[in-house]
């Protein structure tokens, strides 16, 4: 087990190496020049220069990438432009907003989103079948940040249920405010990820239900619900993981807007910064954590198929 | 027996890599052990194994659609395998066609079946249009179907007439050496007979030579000149078609014999061969038969036997039935 | 060879029935039915509605702004007094654009890197890293940052897009690769000496059609979401040309007040997604019923 | 015909939902089978021969499905017209069965243990000890060595042979009085499929079941079967002893199914053969379904569908030609 975790992680790192250098060649590809954003408006030429310099802007692209790769290697990820922070600092500060938003929405999509799609194809045809599915169908199709404002406008405004933007932090005022502050934009991400996951755990559970030892099974005396609940859940639960983890990547890309909505001050809000006002430590730095999320999140999802999937388990 | 062969093949092998769990050492699969054959002009060897015999990847060696890894293959005087010449597989490929066993797949669904006959022609070039689609006529009535119907999909025809088009197909180039691997096992009864008799007339009428390959001896009984045995990557007897249904010597050709369930009630039936098919990742030491040979001695279990002479074109692999061995009366 | 000829014609008659099988299925479907209708009525009302209307979308009248919908202003009018459904109307123009050519481009692009990356298994590993290496980036931040790079215009959005949908796309077509090129009419091909663009064009790309048809409208309907998603973090088309995404975006600060401005172009985003996903569910039932698309 | 049956089919007509109305998959299939006895269902792919063995446990998909007409008798009770709570006490308890792939018929995710403790529980409510216990018999029974170890493995560690001894092990968990074999062998090698076949004989021996097998290899029927029904396109068109089929097949597909069977005696060089192709479940054949590919067939053959007429004790033939030879001879 722990033989196989580090055998991944060693094989992530060509992908992770990837992502920084692409993360740095988007980076460079945006116009705009962060010496005279930081310099101001009114700067002379030498002040930028001299800026530029400082920031070792004016040596070659390939050297930056270097020096920025070697530093990498060291741990420091290098200091924002324009925060006055470096770039772990202020990431660290804005992770447990964006974690908290997306365990939250993953707590509610799970459950909810798995339990359509098996309800969905064991009354495969009826209308229930039919109505989980339009409903899932439009949690895919509705923009959440849409159904943000109006929510907005409904919940916080009108009716006074929940604050309409800001983060409680969970430590200083405790888990009351901070459930109140996430608990709408976490259902509004939610939305999505439900209709998504109840799609995809029905077409799976539709799948094995085709199956010759589902055939087996009835063949056996086994009632329908024991038949759909072990028998087919118990295999489509190798597609409901893979799922679970592509939902994880896309929380994590939903909280960029919904932070927005909500004025939570998390990664999202701080990454649209970055790239707005040309930041580039601060862009690479967060993508880089993208990325590593996005490998961790893989290397859990190909954990969680040795302990659901016999065949991978041995082979 | 003057005439030289047109397919020779010698200790051929083929390895397949198989990949272990992560950290852990490759190991390797042999699918193909040191075989060797001849076929000679107007002839059918048959090539009857079980599953993991190596019969197919055999087949796909003869035709290039596998690279071997070591031994020799030489088709009409060129030698396509170990050693070639590069090159030489395009010298003889317009000799050498190939059936498939699924007429499922086979055909690709999303082409006219006309196209698909003409794909050989069209490849090679050279021929216009008018000449093209007169063949592909003169094709599908050669094999039974209706001229008219090379404008229509794979999907608006049965299992049996598909494979009527496979070979059609496999005909186009006027080939002289056919590899059909089990073209008849994915068929009905009723449909594997029409498709065995027009292989035989057309081996008749164009002079064909066939390796045909089946995974039970009953089906190769009437089409073969010659039968070859497989177990689990080698051949283990070889004999022309009257002396191994006679008088077959390896204990595995007898127990697959005696495997063929009859149609023939009221037949007392010998008692099945025991044991399960080896693993090839990890195969016995000596004969790879010897687990389940009822006639296993120490020698079996150590030595692995080559494929010997005996007598008139009959050659076996087998400890009991070595030169000067006075194996066949034992049994 | 008498024995030979087919006792009668009629199993070839018959499959005549089954010729055309698949767009009997598809006219029988309902949701690929109801998804037409919407997505017909939709590129309709926004390629022909405004030649009815016959109002400009952008010119402003500040006298009129704010009003609720009424008789004359069906779904009411903005800050500035322009008709909200002139711009919905004209808006769609571009937010169907997009979406349409955002799955053209990542389309034919994650054709090629699919085909490729499956057929040729050296190049597998290293064409498939990079697509997991451009996964590994959600598809907004990564629109986002390509959209900052290439600067406000609508071509940079259906670029940057594009640019995010592409690993989807190409892994779709990857694995339907990987299934067809173990078919025996690929052996077959090969037997024949088929060259591997011979085998691509004629055998491939025919038989990767369907789940890339399939995966498309899904990504038309990612795109019109995503569009609106980036107007409204201000990366969007420009105003003051019409999308239903900087529509809502427009609309949000006065969303208290005047909630029509952005409740319009919402239903729109959502109804074209809608449709959108309904014709793929319905593509998916009929093309290949084993078929799994992913997001 | 005194012998009471355990089973009886009665003109059971099955239709199935395609893309342009219900086609009829079985029409007017009756059988019985006596307790004990061994009965061959034979016939190509489209005869209906599979679709008659999932019929009796109502195995088929509910929604696609019509029972359109007949009874399924066993024991006093009709099973089509039962409840599906009351069918699942027979499903695995009285009336067993064993499929095709082994390879896909058993789950993959649950181990060989709890998918032979299942029945056992749920049908003799043993506890999970007795169950287990019992389980390590059951493989032992099918003879699989090394029991007590291989229980705990997963099915993709089996080769297809082991597989198939499992579900068999399933199969007769509760000592059924019936097990339905749908192509047990089929998918297997030749030299496995002699070892199963050997297993179910004696199987069947030990607990005294009836089995109807099911297959489209004339062989495997002349070994196993004492009573053999050959189907064709949705019918049952000759049904004898089996040494009578064999020997006096009284219908002219008989004849040429016996024929085109490869034989390793006798010096053919070429095959007898049945002309045409087998017609699929949405043809509609005027008349006798074979006459198309009959050599023997005559006018009133396309006129008019036969009746399965009494050819010869316990013997019965859909071929009034030959039913009227026989008589008049």
């Amino acid at each position: 087990m722990l033989r196989i975790v580090v055998i991944r992680l060693i094989q992530a790192i060509p992908v992770l190496l990837l992502i920084a250098v692409m993360a740095f060649i988007l980076m460079h590809l945006i116009p705009g020049d962060p010496a005279v954003v930081i310099a101001g408006a009114d700067a002379g030429p030498a002040a930028v220069e001299r800026i530029r310099h400082e920031l070792g802007l004016d040596r070659p692209i390939l050297e930056q990438l270097l020096s920025w790769l070697v530093n990498l290697g060291t741990g420091d990820f290098g200091r924002s432009l324009v925060l006055n922070q470096t770039v772990l600092s202020a990431v660290g500060e804005r992770l447990p907003v964006t974690m908290s938003l997306a365990m939250l929405s993953l707590a509610i999509t799970l459950p909810v989103g798995v339990f359509l799609g098996i309800l969905a194809a064991y009354f495969r045809g009826s209308w229930i079948d039919a109505a989980v599915m339009t409903l899932a169908l439009v949690g895919v199709s509705v923009p959440a940040f849409w159904i943000g404002i109006l929510s907005v406008i409904l919940f916080s405004v009108t009716l006074g249920w929940f604050p309409s933007a800001g983060y409680a932090p969970l430590l200083a005022n405790g888990p009351g405010a901070w459930l109140s502050s996430l608990i709408q934009p976490a259902f509004i991400l939610s939305l999505f990820q439900i209709g998504f996951l109840a799609r995809m755990t029905r077409s799976g559970m539709l799948d094995v239900l085709d199956q010759d030892f589902i055939r087996t099974a009835r063949a056996k005396g086994v009632s329908e619900w024991r038949t759909v609940g072990r028998h087919a859940f118990r295999n489509a639960l190798v597609g409901v993981v893979t799922v679970a983890g592509i939902i994880l990547s896309l929380l994590i890309g939903g909280s960029v807007v919904i932070e927005q909505v909500f004025a939570l001050p998390g990664i999202g809000r701080l990454v649209v910064q970055a790239i707005l006002a040309r930041d580039y430590p601060l862009i690479q730095g967060t993508m880089l954590l993208f990325g590593f999320a996005f490998v961790v999140i893989n290397i859990c999802v190909d954990l969680i198929y040795l302990w659901v999937d016999p065949r991978v388990r041995y082979d | 027996m003057t005439e030289a062969p047109i397919v020779t093949v010698r200790d051929l092998v083929k390895t397949f890599p198989v990949r272990g769990r992560p950290g852990e050492p490759k190991r390797t699969l042999r699918a193909v052990d040191r075989v060797g054959f001849d076929v000679l002009r107007g002839e059918t060897l048959g090539l009857v194994g079980e599953s993991g015999s190596g019969k197919s990847t055999t087949g796909r060696m003869l035709v290039g659609l596998i690279s071997a890894t070591s031994g020799t293959v030489e088709l009409f005087g060129h030698h396509i395998a170990g050693g070639a010449e590069k090159g030489a597989l395009n010298k003889v490929r317009s000799r050498l066609q190939f059936v498939f066993q699924d007429p499922q797949n086979s055909l690709n669904p999303r082409m006219r079946v006309g196209d698909a006959i003409a794909e050989p022609l069209d490849v090679a070039g050279g021929l216009s249009r008018q000449a093209r689609n007169d063949r592909v006529q003169e094709l599908l009535e050669l094999v039974g179907l209706p001229r008219s119907c090379g404008d229509r999909f794979p999907h608006e025809f049965s299992g049996g007439q598909r494979q009527r088009i496979g070979i059609a197909r496999a005909l186009a180039l006027r080939p002289d050496f056919i590899v059909c691997d089990e073209p008849v096992s994915s068929l009905d009864v009723s449909m594997q007979a029409q498709i065995v008799n027009l292989l035989l007339d057309l081996q008749e009428q164009l002079g064909l030579s066939y390796l045909f390959i089946a995974h039970d001896l009953a089906v190769v009984r009437n089409i073969s000149t010659r039968v070859a045995v497989m177990y689990a990557g080698g051949i283990v007897e070889m004999a022309p078609k009257r002396d191994l249904y006679a008088a077959p010597k390896h204990p595995y050709t007898q127990a697959l014999l005696a495997a063929v369930p009859r149609p023939v009630p009221g037949r007392a039936r010998a008692p099945s061969v025991a044991g399960e098919l080896p693993s090839l990742i990890d195969p016995p030491k000596g004969c790879a038969f010897h687990p389940r040979c009822p006639f296993a001695f120490d020698r079996c279990r150590i030595e692995k036997p080559r494929l010997n002479p005996v007598e008139g074109g009959h050659a076996v692999a087998c400890h009991l039935h070595e030169a000067g061995g006075s194996g066949t009366s034992a049994l | 060879m008498t024995d030979l000829a087919l006792g009668s014609n009629r199993p070839l008659e018959l499959a005549e029935r089954r010729r055309f099988l698949a767009l009997r299925k598809l006219a029988a479907h309902r949701s690929f039915k109801i998804g037409l209708l919407i997505v017909s009525v939709l590129v309709l009302a926004a390629f022909i509605g405004p030649w009815l209307t016959g109002i400009d979308p952008t010119s402003m009248r500040i006298r009129n702004k704010f009003k609720p919908p009424s008789d004359q202003f069906l779904m009411g009018t903005d800050n500035y007094g322009r008709d909200v459904l002139t711009r919905v109307l004209y808006g769609g123009q571009l937010s169907l654009g997009i979406g349409f050519f955002v799955a053209l481009l990542s389309g034919i692009a994650g054709t090629i890197v699919g085909v490729v990356a499956g057929h040729f298994r050296a190049l597998d590993a290293y064409l498939m890293r990079v697509m997991d290496a451009l996964l590994a980036f959600p598809a907004i931040l990564v629109a986002i940052g390509i959209g900052a790079a290439l600067g406000p215009q609508a071509t940079s959005i259906v670029v940057a897009l594009a640019v995010a949908y592409v690993p989807r796309t190409a892994r779709v077509v990857r694995a339907s690769t990987l299934v067809i090129r173990e078919m025996e009419y690929i052996e077959a091909a090969r037997v024949s000496g088929a060259s591997n663009l011979r085998i691509i064009v004629k055998h491939i790309l025919p038989n990767c059609l369907g789940p890339l048809t399939v995966q498309l409208t899904f990504v038309f309907a990612y795109a019109i979401l995503a569009e609106a998603a980036l107007s409204f973090l201000g990366i969007g088309p420009p105003p003051p040309a019409p999308s239903w995404g900087n529509i809502i975006a427009e609309g949000r600060d006065h969303a208290v007040e005047a909630w029509w401005i952005m409740l319009f172009p919402g239903i729109a985003i959502s109804l074209a997604a809608l449709g959108m996903n309904l014709l793929g569910d319905g593509l998916r039932d009929v093309l290949d019923p084993r078929l799994k698309i992913e997001s | 015909m005194t012998r009471v049956p355990l089973l009886s089919v009665e003109n059971l007509t099955v239709q199935f939902r395609g893309d342009s109305g219900w086609v009829t998959a079985i029409e007017d299939v009756s059988f019985e089978i006596g307790a004990g006895e061994n009965l061959g269902i034979v016939g190509e792919s489209g005869s209906g021969k599979s679709v008659s063995a999932l019929s009796i446990l109502r195995l088929h998909g509910r929604a696609n499905t019509r029972y359109a007409s007949g009874a399924i008798r066993f024991g006093g009770r009709d099973l089509l017209s039962m409840s599906e709570r009351e069918l699942r006490k027979v499903r695995g308890g009285d009336i067993a069965m064993i499929f095709q792939d082994p390879m896909s018929s058993l789950n993959p995710v649950l181990t060989i243990a709890e998918q032979i403790i299942e029945p056992l529980q749920l049908h003799q409510g043993l506890s999970s000890a007795a169950a287990r216990r019992r389980a390590i018999e059951l493989l032992e029974m099918v003879r699989i060595a090394d029991a007590g170890r291989r229980i705990d493995e997963y099915p993709h560690r089996l080769s297809g042979g082991m597989r198939q001894r499992v579900m068999i092990a399933i199969a007769i968990a509760c000592q059924p009085k019936l097990l339905i074999a749908d192509e047990p062998t089929t998918a297997l090698d030749v030299t496995i499929q002699g070892q199963i076949l050997e297993l179910l004989r004696d199987l069947q021996r030990e607990i005294g079941m009836s089995v109807v097998l099911i297959t489209h290899d004339l062989g495997v029927i002349a070994e196993f079967a004492q009573r053999v029904l050959v189907m064709y396109a949705g019918r049952v068109i000759e049904q004898a002893p089996v040494a009578a089929l064999f020997n006096r097949p009284m219908h002219p597909y008989t004849d040429g199914l016996i024929d085109a069977v490869p034989k390793l005696d006798g010096d053919l060089h070429r095959l007898t053969t049945i002309p045409g192709s087998i017609p699929d479940l949405a043809t509609v054949i005027p008349g006798c379904r074979f006459n198309p590919r009959c050599r023997e067939a005559m006018d009133v053959c396309r006129r008019n569908a036969p009746a399965l007429l009494p050819v010869g004790p316990d013997h019965l033939s859909r071929c009034p030609p030959r039913a009227a030879a026989r008589g008049a001879a």
